[in-house]
């Protein structure tokens, strides 16, 4: 995943990805993998040992935790609880904690800094992300997702599955919840806290060797996790796309969706370039917030205007205003990102 | 050994006491906050064991005060810590001993 | 006419009350209108007084009454009167007849005097009392003139202020009548209290009505003796009689007016007045109280009589006489002779007055002098004066026929005779009699026969103003004995209401015979006894008077007034002396020693709570509030601001009611 | 529901309690106050009231451990000391649970066994939250509302 990731940054930067260790640098990953194990352990002095130790820990178990409520395929949910998606919020949420603690316990300013930014950032944009999901769970009336993916079966007109995504409000909540899922997992535009530029590794400068190739772990998983929940919401998980091709076994379709979503995570990582952090708080709590009222709003519309053409157009009318109405406010104001000079007194 | 009722009542009972210490013992502002969060807490306990092993209503309501509970302890929580943050500022100190300018 | 001035009766005392208060107003310069308004005034109420006598003539028992009410309080609702009946209307008639001589005279003998016109209103202020006292119908409004009238006497006797003898005269005066009041004054509250009203006749109701005397019955001979003792205090009868003999120290018209007509007269009047009281009981017309009456006159009279022969001074031998007439008024009273009394009252008026202004003239004859051993022949000098006194002096010791004092003198002897309870009184009184005969004569040789001694060389007769009243006196004692006589009792029907009938048989009586011998025993003796007096030599002003050359050691005594008043002055005065020592002593130590012991247990408390107070109490709320600041303290420390302290206290209260749950379940 | 499992998750919750309740390293403590709560949620997860659990941890661990340390970070300069540890309380500590436990094993009524229950699904808790709670419902929302801007203006009043 992570050569593979690396190649296609590559490819689109018109330079070759890592093909020297193995047939084209597909072994690299072991590679580095290699490279981490064997890099001596080194703990920073005065660093809070037990926390130190413990962050990368707790960030792992989150993440694969999260991957437990995911369904894969047909009946293939390993872990069925009836608020499923609530637990994997929940289970979301600790990993603010363990990037706090690896900033903490690794006892230096920047990666402190570092873990600050990355737990603000998580949290304005846990908001957006529960609450586009809410339009979905009102729509479905139901917590888990296999009760989700199975309100996704069935085709409208034959030809288009009857996936939220293609209902206005679920495009929009697609989006937003995209979005806020990148910015969950610090990744490309917002992968501010590991910014290699301004504050090296961020809250994971002072790991090295195994522990810091866990971070790395932990946050390929969480993008899993963060794609998976949105395919499952919006995409009709292991649904297929059209009626011809259903005799595939379900997980297959689950897991095309899947790396289709991930090579969109690559290709915006390699084309958008990294925000600043005021913006990004800017952008959820101005933009974000309001929009995914929005969906509710227009699923509620969609859902009362019975589901049918007419609700359709009734809740895209709805996004489609509220949308404008926001950006016309944003732009008017030409406070998108206001920059503020603040001269050292 | 399953679990009678009142094995979950020692329980929260121990976790209550344990809130309390930390309430009691703890100088520092913040672990009152803690120990406050942690009785609640039990008592929620409380409240989702007796409603476990109580009769079961139609609207679960052991499960609904808890709820209720859990909500109304969070925003608690987040006004008690505001209040230490400012307390902070201004005395610069959190030690609990010495801020008792609202002494009797 | 004759029913207008009886609804009017209250003119008469009001004229000279008018009177004086209109002189006193004046200043002392005013002489000649003072005196002119006082005669006028007494003149005016002789009229009224004739006036009111006439209809009391037409029916015989005439009694008109007028009550009104004084005032109320409560229920109760005090009511006074006025009453004519011919006992009044003689005596009006008598005081205002005698008051206008003596007014005139008085006009020519204070001529000199500097507080004339004080003297004058003093006199018609007197009159005026007077005038009062004998009409009142309650024995209230009796008592008030009664106390008037003593206080006018007090003073016209202390009139000369300046003289010291005078105002202690005054004031023994009217100490002694006051004693005399308040006995007066208890019989009066006591007969309210038994009758229930104080008015004589009350239509059927009055106290002296059959109706109200039922309700005295057995308290009345009390109530009698109580009012008497007003009566003997006012009369100078026997215990009471010692402040008359040193009235004399008043002017002479005073002596006249008060001393010898009115004032004195008014106790016996008061008895006449309340005499149905005395006679209440009566068996065969004697009462106990009445007895007490006789006694105490028949004393009075022989005592007076022999202390008058002793005496130098010319005004208190009359003094005497005068108490010893009294005497024998208030023994024919006491014998049932109550108009016998009456009358030789209004006869002895009018003669003891026309000697007393005799005496006056005599005195301002001989310029101030009293002393009878120092005058003599003033026969030859004072021919009016002589003439006037020598029938006063007939008339006083009971020569009958033409003077009206025997006849009355008769009356009272007759009236004695026949006193069932006893002879004795009769014989004591005739004594009396043949003694006021005896000390008269003497007078009358001292005074104006013999030789003029020192005093009387420069006598002159006295101005017609003062001979005047003198002769007008001397003819009414004369006249007056006409309607006296017993052949034609007028005037003893006028009183007691029964009808006279002319009858010259019955001038001769048995009494006659008894009362001629007397007298020209009386007279004989007199003459014997004194016939040396005035003749052995010019200057026996220092002579020894012949009674005391023979008998010294009794002449003494007489002359001494008997001691009486030494004896008093040994007892009561002694006695009032010793009680007010007593009481004096009983005051400073006794109570004002209780009351300083009182003071002092109270300072005692004082300091004993104070003590209490300091350590005690004090202490204690000192401890308390110590207490309660401890506690305060303690309490505050508990709010010590440390929150666990709080939340400490919380768990162990849960504790704590933990624990009383297991301990009560 | 087995015992086992129960005593396991009672073992850890309680120790991590006593640690976020002793430990003198404020930050251990706080994180242990996480991992208690955890605790929590898991036992209601043994009482079959998942929802509840999962919003405890959702609450708890996601928003107010981090609540926690965030002050700690900010009430830096004197978090390193110890304030020491009064004994007191824990004395009274000990008396409350003595006195509770001694109350619950006393009445015996509660020693029953768990009767058997319907799976409560989130659908009924929102049922029921929409039927008969709305009322304590907005009054919650209300209430959050007002601490969170409360909260804000304690702290950003200082700021200016």
């Amino acid at each position: 995943m992570s050569v593979l990731e690396r190649k296609i940054l590559a490819r689109m930067q018109n330079r070759y990805g890592p093909n020297r260790v193995g047939p084209f640098g597909l072994f690299q990953p072991i590679a580095d993998g290699i490279k981490m194990l064997i890099k001596e352990d080194i703990v920073p002095a005065r660093a809070d040992k037990i926390v130190h130790f413990l962050a990368p820990v707790l960030i792992a178990a989150a993440a694969i935790l999260a991957l437990g409520i995911i369904p894969y395929g047909r009946n293939m949910t390993p872990f069925t609880i009836d608020g499923g998606v609530l637990f994997f919020f929940a289970v979301g949420s600790t990993t603010e904690l363990a990037v706090f603690m690896a900033g903490w316990g690794s006892n230096n300013k920047f990666s402190m800094l570092g873990a600050m930014r990355a737990i603000a950032q998580m949290i304005s944009y846990e908001l957006p992300l529960i609450i586009t999901v809410l339009p979905v769970v009102m729509v479905v009336s139901s917590l888990t997702p296999d009760r989700i993916v199975a309100a996704q079966a069935g085709y409208t007109f034959g030809l288009v599955p009857r996936w939220f995504v293609f209902t206005p409000w679920g495009a929009a909540a697609f989006v937003l919840f995209f979005v806020s899922g990148l910015v969950e997992s610090n990744r490309t535009p917002f992968d501010v806290p590991e910014g290699e530029s301004e504050i090296v590794a961020g809250h994971m400068t002072e790991y090295s060797g195994f522990k810091y190739a866990t971070f790395f772990l932990a946050e390929y998983i969480g993008m899993f996790a963060i794609s998976g929940l949105s395919v499952t919401l919006f995409l009709g998980g292991w649904h297929a796309p059209g009626r011809a091709v259903d005799f595939l076994p379900s997980y297959v379709w689950f897991f095309t969706k899947l790396s289709a979503l991930l090579f969109v995570y690559i290709w915006v990582r390699g084309t958008l370039p990294r925000t600043r952090i005021d913006q990004i708080m800017n952008f959820a709590w101005k933009f974000m917030l309001p929009m995914a009222f929005a969906c509710i709003i227009a699923a509620a519309v969609w859902h009362y205007a019975g589901r049918g053409l007419r609700g359709w157009l009734w809740s895209l009318l709805v996004i489609t205003t509220v949308y404008t109405m926001l950006s016309v406010v944003l732009d008017m104001g030409r406070k998108f990102a206001p920059r503020v000079y603040r001269f050292a007194e | 050994m399953t679990p009678t009722l009142q094995v979950f009542l020692i329980v929260s009972a121990a976790m209550f006491s344990i809130g309390l210490l930390a309430a009691l013992s703890r100088r520092h502002a913040i672990f009152i906050l803690i120990g406050i969060e942690m009785m609640l807490a039990a008592a929620n306990l409380n409240f989702i064991a007796f409603w476990r092993f109580g009769p079961q209503h139609q609207p679960p309501i052991g499960v609904m005060i808890a709820l209720f509970s859990i909500a109304i302890a969070a925003a608690e929580a987040a006004v008690g810590l505001a209040m230490v943050i400012a307390v902070y500022r201004h005395y610069h100190t959190t030690n609990v001993d010495q801020l008792d300018q609202l002494r009797g | 006419m004759n029913s207008w001035i009886v609804s009017h009766l209250w003119l008469i005392p009001a004229v000279p009350f008018a009177g004086s208060l209109i002189i006193l107003s004046l200043s002392n310069a005013r002489r000649k209108s003072a005196a002119a308004l006082a005669l006028f005034g007494q003149a005016l109420a002789l009229a009224l007084s004739i006036l009111a006598f006439v209809p009391t003539l037409q029916l015989p028992g005439f009694r008109s009454v007028q009550n009104f009410t004084w005032f109320t309080f409560g229920e109760e609702t005090l009511r006074l009167g006025f009453v004519l009946d011919p006992l009044a209307a003689v005596m009006l008639v008598m005081i205002t007849l005698v008051g206008l001589c003596i007014f005139l005279f008085s006009v020519g003998y204070m001529a000199d005097d500097k507080n004339f016109t004080r003297f004058f209103a003093y006199l018609s202020f007197f009159s005026g009392a007077m005038l009062g006292l004998v009409i009142a119908n309650s024995l209230l409004l009796l008592f008030i003139f009664w106390e008037l009238v003593g206080l006018a006497s007090y003073l016209l006797i202390g009139f000369w202020i300046e003289k010291p003898t005078a105002a202690a005269a005054a004031k023994k005066a009217f100490i002694t009548t006051r004693i005399g009041d308040m006995g007066f004054f208890l019989g009066m509250l006591w007969l309210y209290g038994r009758s229930g009203t104080l008015l004589f006749y009350d239509g059927g109701s009055g106290c002296l009505e059959s109706a109200g005397l039922a309700m005295l019955s057995a308290s009345a001979t009390f109530i009698a003796l109580l009012i008497f003792c007003g009566a003997v205090g006012k009369s100078g009868q026997f215990p009471l009689h010692v402040w008359l003999p040193d009235a004399m120290e008043g002017p002479t018209p005073v002596s006249a007016l008060i001393h010898a007509a009115t004032m004195v007269a008014a106790g016996v009047f008061l008895v006449a007045r309340v005499y149905p009281i005395f006679s209440v009981g009566a068996v065969n017309g004697v009462t106990s109280s009445l007895t007490v009456v006789v006694w105490i006159g028949v004393t009075t009279a022989l005592m007076a009589a022999l202390i008058a022969i002793a005496q130098a001074d010319i005004k208190r031998i009359l003094a005497y006489s005068t108490v010893s007439q009294l005497g024998l008024m208030m023994v024919s009273l006491g014998v049932g002779g109550v108009a016998a009394g009456i009358i030789h009252l209004l006869a002895h008026g009018f003669f003891k007055a026309l000697l007393f202004l005799g005496s006056g003239s005599v005195i301002h004859g001989c310029h101030g002098e009293q002393d009878i051993r120092k005058m003599g022949g003033l026969r030859r000098l004072m021919p009016v004066t002589f003439m006037t006194y020598a029938a006063g002096m007939m008339a006083l010791s009971g020569v009958p026929f033409f003077f009206s004092g025997g006849w009355t003198k008769e009356e009272i002897l007759h009236a004695t005779a026949h006193w069932p309870r006893s002879q004795a009184p009769y014989y004591l009184i005739l004594a009396g009699v043949v003694l006021t005969a005896l000390y008269m004569t003497r007078q009358i040789i001292y005074v104006f026969f013999g030789y003029t001694r020192a005093a009387a060389e420069r006598a002159h007769e006295s101005p017609r103003v003062m001979t005047i009243p003198l002769i007008v006196l001397a003819l009414c004692t004369i006249f007056f004995s006409v309607v006296l006589t017993p052949a034609w009792p007028w005037l003893h029907g006028f009183l007691t209401g029964e009808p006279v009938h002319f009858d010259i048989t019955h001038l001769i009586q048995p009494m006659l015979f008894v009362s001629l011998v007397l007298v020209s025993s009386g007279v004989g003796v007199g003459y014997w006894i004194y016939r040396k007096a005035g003749v052995q030599n010019e200057d026996r002003a220092a002579e020894i008077d012949p009674l005391e050359y023979a008998e010294p050691a009794l002449f003494r005594f007489l002359a001494n007034k008997m001691w009486i008043d030494e004896l008093y002055d040994r007892t009561v005065i002694a006695f009032s002396w010793m009680g007010a020592r007593l009481s004096d002593w009983m005051d400073r130590y006794l109570w004002d020693g209780l009351v300083r012991g009182f003071g002092a247990i109270g300072q005692l408390f004082g300091i004993f709570t104070t003590s209490v107070d300091e350590r005690g109490i004090n202490a204690g709320v000192d401890e308390t509030t110590a207490g309660a600041r401890g506690l305060g303290r303690m309490m505050s420390a508990a709010h010590s601001g440390q929150i666990q302290m709080y939340l400490g206290a919380v768990a162990i209260g849960m504790l704590a009611l933990l624990l009383l749950y297991a301990w009560l379940a | 529901m087995n015992g086992a499992a129960f005593v396991i998750i009672a073992i850890c919750t309680l120790a991590a309690a006593l640690a976020a309740a002793t430990l003198p390293n404020l930050m251990h403590a706080a994180l242990s106050f996480a991992v208690a709560f955890v605790g929590i949620a898991a036992f209601f997860f043994l009482l079959g009231a998942e929802f509840v659990g999962l919003a405890l941890v959702f609450i708890y661990v996601g928003a107010v451990a981090v609540l926690i340390v965030f002050t700690i970070l900010l009430t830096r300069r004197d978090a390193g000391k110890d304030h020491g540890f009064n004994w007191g309380g824990a004395i009274v500590a000990l008396a409350v649970f003595g006195g509770l436990t001694w109350a619950i094993l006393k009445t015996q009524s509660l020693a029953m066994l768990a009767p058997h229950m319907a799976t409560l699904t989130v659908k009924r808790i929102g049922t029921a939250l929409m039927t008969t709670y709305v009322w304590p419902l907005q009054c919650v929302g209300l209430l959050l509302t007002a601490a969170l801007i409360g909260a804000l203006i304690l702290v950003l009043e200082e700021k200016r």
